[in-house]
């Protein structure tokens, strides 16, 4: 598990991962406009990531993102979606859409709900992997880690 | 400082999420970061109840937006209750976790949790839209599942898989009920959802939805036919948590969710007799099993059940004063059962067991623990002046004088409710007896008091007791009438978000409507 | 209405094994089936005869078309969510009692007494 | 056409979880329970919901791979020893109450608006005035995103509240041994 899988199984990985993460980040940020959404682009970029994780191990794998990071990235994330509420919140109620609407069909329309995306992207991307990453950790409990925090 | 009450509202939420989302990071950069962003976010809570102390009722439209169409928050009464009560029990619960949760690893997911249990119980109380109750309900009980397996060891473990599940089990079946009421009335908002019931014929199919509704809060709630985690799931937890559990967290997603339901959304007659039955089975059930437990924080649990029976009794009757009586006790019983199991946690933590048979004698190496124990144990028993006895009394009461609809039968039911009273002062003479009197056990000879903080909080939380029992004539005028008046005043909360005009120029003529 | 039943017996499968199984892996199956069942009377309650999917495009940008209703579709998103959150928790805690416990049965593992 | 299609899913769905409870070998019934979540997405596309089925798909992926992670590494792979005394009458309790919710239920769903006739008594609005309000095409996103944001915050939450208790509950030990920081405040 740590070191991988084989040869073939790492290049066709590395090949599907691109269009893994592009069409991940096509779905988050096209979501007001298309079908997908911010939690679908998560979630299926999450999935890249734990192909990532099986296919080359979890040292590897930790050079791009540890369990570390990606709980810290999943706080920054929901930390992103309240701060847009919290700007709402200064503008007027929670959750008022600030930002100008822009032209209908384009990326940057619908004001807040393009960046809410984003957030809960991030969000959703960071958390459940940290799930699938403990959750492999932890199968291998007999050996000491060094996410151990008291 | 001069906030609009509409600007208040999404602070209770907001304030202790922030503190949630942020406690895993500056965790990062401080070890005690986590206890101060807690303490930080509990007193930020408690200013904005006193902000919001002497104000009218009031909504306040989540993104602009006016209900139907979009999410509201409501603080009437009934709201104003719950808010206060938990902003004040989880107060003393940071304070008193401060110094207790040192043996435990991982403090900083602790309050994180913690934090996020808050923020879905203020949810809970605050919504004024069926789903949204839902999602932060949700909140609120997962945060509770993972707290309550928080020690990792065997028994908590199983006690939480337990508690998940049936907690599970509870949020579809009210989700169901949610997806049925959607498709039969066609909104999410309460109130219009109210207002949409009320205009329409009876219907079989509301009375399915409260039978669900009915099963999944009473699930949340541990009323008996559907208590069996909560036995497991209050002592397995950390004493502070186990004080959230039984305080608020049964209150604010049980109770409180069913009382808003019944009286002010679905239009239902037979609602009350199952409420009467449900709370006098709880109350009975719960007594009996709680007087032949040893352990400490087991036999808490019992009695919480039996105490959420009297809430259930006072509320189902539904006569002013016997909602009154219900909801004064409610306020009652999380200040007391939380003192109660914050006193065991400081037993548990000073001498290493919570087994009765192996305790005594704790007068004397623990007075502060013991004198706060005493009077929570007075209070729980219904002794006079303590705040137990008031809110016992005036249920009692309003169970005979029900006599006029119920039949000779409320009579029974208020001899009922004298004798089980009576059982939970035989149970916890018994504790008195074991714990704090007699001989102090050889093996603990070396005991001491507990550490300051934890003295303070149990010090505020008895003060409560008797200041509540005392000063009863001042609190049911101030804070159980208005919540019992929010309760039975069904228009009044109609009204209050969706005015009659309002209504019919937007949703029947489906003209936009911004503001 | 067979479509609601056939929901609603859906519900009850998921119900019966999580009361009457006694395997953890089987209770958490449960669950997801319970799960299942309450997402699928949403979008059934949402559903009009003939109805697009509730997105616009710039061809009917004029006229939207007949649409089904997007507000439970919003609330399946919610709940598929909750429900991830759910299992995610139920399989954590199924790992830790299998470590504990060395079993997923749970007429072996339950010794709390009642 | 949709109709009978939707029958037919739904009765596959409905015996697929029955395979998946019933079944002895643990693996199978993940596997059934696969098929009936992917299942629920066919049927989110042809209710139109693509956003719902694209989700459903993921996500049932991902449950699939963390219920095979507990599976596969099990070693009691059969579940001999469920069949004991009081299962019986488990199972009976079990059938006796769904057939009661489910005759209640039956009698109760006639008071519903007919299936493909929802009142939308909120939603006309979110369709009629959605893109020029919000400006998302995409309505269901104007729904999560705009008007029922706050309900997206909880959502959000939750999912943070689950990964933070399953990382708390994962970790090695419980309890600090010695009891190092109490008696520094005393």
């Amino acid at each position: 598990m740590n070191a991988g899988m084989t040869l073939i199984v790492k290049t066709t990985a590395r090949l599907v991962l691109t269009f893994i993460m592009v069409f991940a980040a096509a779905l988050a940020l096209y979501g007001h406009v298309t079908p997908g959404g911010g939690f679908a682009g998560g979630a299926v970029a999450a999935c890249g990531l734990i192909l990532m994780l099986l296919a080359f191990g979890r040292l590897e794998t930790a050079k791009v993102v540890g369990k570390q990071g990606a709980s810290t990235w999943e706080c920054v994330g929901a930390l992103g979606f309240l701060v847009i509420a919290l700007v709402g919140y200064t503008a007027g109620m929670f959750f008022t859409n600030v930002l100008p609407e822009g032209e209908t069909f384009r990326l940057l329309s619908a004001g807040t709900v393009l960046w809410s995306n984003v957030a809960i992207f991030v969000k959703i991307t960071a958390g459940l992997f940290a799930v699938y990453a403990v959750l492999a950790a932890f199968r291998m409990a007999e050996e000491p880690t060094q996410e151990e925090r008291p | 400082m001069d906030l609009t009450l509409a600007q208040l509202l999404p602070l209770f939420v907001a304030v202790p999420l922030l503190a949630a989302f942020l406690i895993p990071l500056v965790r990062r950069v401080h070890e005690q970061a986590a206890e101060g962003l807690s303490l930080v976010a509990g007193v930020a809570l408690l200013v904005l109840c006193v902000q919001v102390w002497g104000r009218p009722a009031g909504t306040c439209h989540m993104g602009g937006w006016q209900p139907p169409f979009g999410i509201n928050l409501i603080l009437d009464g009934l709201s104003k209750l719950m808010v206060i009560l938990i902003a004040v029990v989880s107060a003393c619960v940071i304070v008193y976790a401060l110094t207790y949760m040192k043996r435990y690893t991982a403090r900083g997911p602790f309050y994180s949790l913690l934090m996020l249990m808050i923020a879905g119980m203020n949810g809970v109380v605050l919504s004024g839209d069926l789903f949204n109750l839902y999602v932060f309900l949700e909140i609120a009980a997962i945060s509770s599942y993972a707290l309550v397996a928080f020690g990792t060891q065997e028994e908590e473990l199983e006690a939480a898989f337990k508690y998940l599940v049936l907690g599970g089990v509870a949020s579809s079946l009210i989700l169901f009920g949610i997806a049925l009421l959607y498709s039969l009335t066609g909104t999410l908002n309460l109130a219009h959802m109210a207002r949409i019931l009320a205009g329409g014929e009876p219907n079989r199919l509301v009375f399915f939805v409260a039978a669900l509704f009915l099963g999944g809060f009473g699930l949340k709630a541990a009323l008996v036919p559907f208590h069996a985690w909560l036995p497991d799931a209050h002592p397995s937890a950390p004493a502070p948590i186990s004080a959230m559990l039984s305080g608020l967290l049964i209150k604010a997603l049980g109770v409180y969710a069913l009382v808003r339901l019944f009286y002010n959304v679905l239009p239902l007659e037979g609602a009350s007799t199952a409420l009467i039955a449900l709370g006098i089975l709880s109350m009975v059930i719960g007594v009996f099993l709680a007087v032949g437990q040893w352990d400490f924080k087991r036999l808490l649990a019992y009695h919480s059940i039996s105490q959420m029976g009297y809430v259930l009794l006072g509320i189902g009757l539904g006569t002013p004063l016997g909602l009154a009586g219900g909801l004064f006790h409610l306020v009652n019983h999380g200040v007391f059962k939380s003192l109660l199991f914050l006193c065991s946690g400081s037993v548990e933590r000073s001498t290493g067991t919570r087994n009765l048979k192996e305790l005594g004698g704790l007068w004397k190496p623990m007075p502060v623990t013991s004198a706060t124990c005493s009077v929570a144990s007075l209070s729980i028993s219904g002794v006079p002046p303590f705040n137990g006895f008031w809110s016992k009394l005036i249920i009692i009461i309003a169970t005979a004088q029900a006599a006029t609809q119920l039949g000779p039968v409320a009579y029974v039911l208020a001899a009922v409710t004298v004798l089980v009273s009576f059982m939970t002062l035989v149970s916890f003479v018994k504790v008195q007896k074991y714990a704090l009197f007699g001989a102090l056990p050889e093996r603990l000879a070396r005991v001491r008091e507990a550490s300051t903080a934890m003295c303070l909080s149990l010090v505020l939380l008895a003060v409560l007791c008797i200041g509540l029992g005392v000063g009863s004539f001042w609190a049911l005028p101030k804070l159980v009438h208005p919540a019992r008046d929010a309760a039975r005043d069904r228009v009044g909360y109609m009204e209050r978000v969706l005015p009659a005009p309002e209504i019919e120029r937007m949703v029947l003529a489906g003209g936009p409507a911004d503001e | 209405m067979i479509y609601y039943l056939l929901a609603a017996g859906l519900l009850a499968v998921g119900m019966y094994a999580v009361l009457v199984k006694r395997n953890l892996i089987k209770i958490v199956m449960g669950m997801l089936i319970i799960e299942y069942a309450v997402n699928l009377m949403l979008i059934l309650v949402a559903y009009r005869t003939g109805g697009q999917a509730p997105i616009v495009t710039e061809q009917m940008r004029v006229s939207p078309g007949p649409f089904v209703d997007p507000l439970p579709q919003a609330l399946i998103l919610t709940s598929i969510v909750i429900g991830l959150a759910l299992v995610a928790l139920m399989v954590t805690l199924c790992l830790r009692l299998y470590q504990r416990y060395g079993t997923l049965d749970t007429s072996h593992i339950r010794r709390l007494k009642g | 056409m949709v109709e009978g299609l939707l029958f037919a899913i739904l009765v596959f769905m409905v015996l697929g979880s029955i395979i998946a409870v019933e079944t002895r070998d643990l693996l199978s019934s993940v596997i059934a329970v696969g098929a009936v979540g992917f299942g629920l997405a066919v049927v989110f596309l042809i209710l139109a919901a693509p956003d719902l089925a694209i989700v459903q798909v993921v996500v049932e992926v991902l449950t699939l791979i963390m219920l095979l992670r507990v599976v596969v590494s099990r070693k009691d792979e059969t579940l001999a020893h469920s069949l004991r005394r009081g299962a019986a009458f488990a199972a009976v309790a079990g059938v006796a109450f769904c057939t009661i919710f489910l005759v209640y239920g039956w009698v109760c769903f006639q008071d519903l608006p007919a299936f493909g006739e929802p009142l939308m008594r909120v939603s006309h609005r979110y369709i009629e005035q959605g893109l020029a309000e919000v400006n998302a095409p995409n309505l269901v996103t104007a729904v999560l995103l705009d008007y029922r944001a706050y309900d997206t915050l909880g959502e959000a939450t939750v999912i943070f509240t689950a990964i933070v208790g399953a990382l708390a509950i994962l970790r090695r030990k419980g309890r600090t041994t010695d009891e190092r920081g109490d008696d520094a405040d005393r």
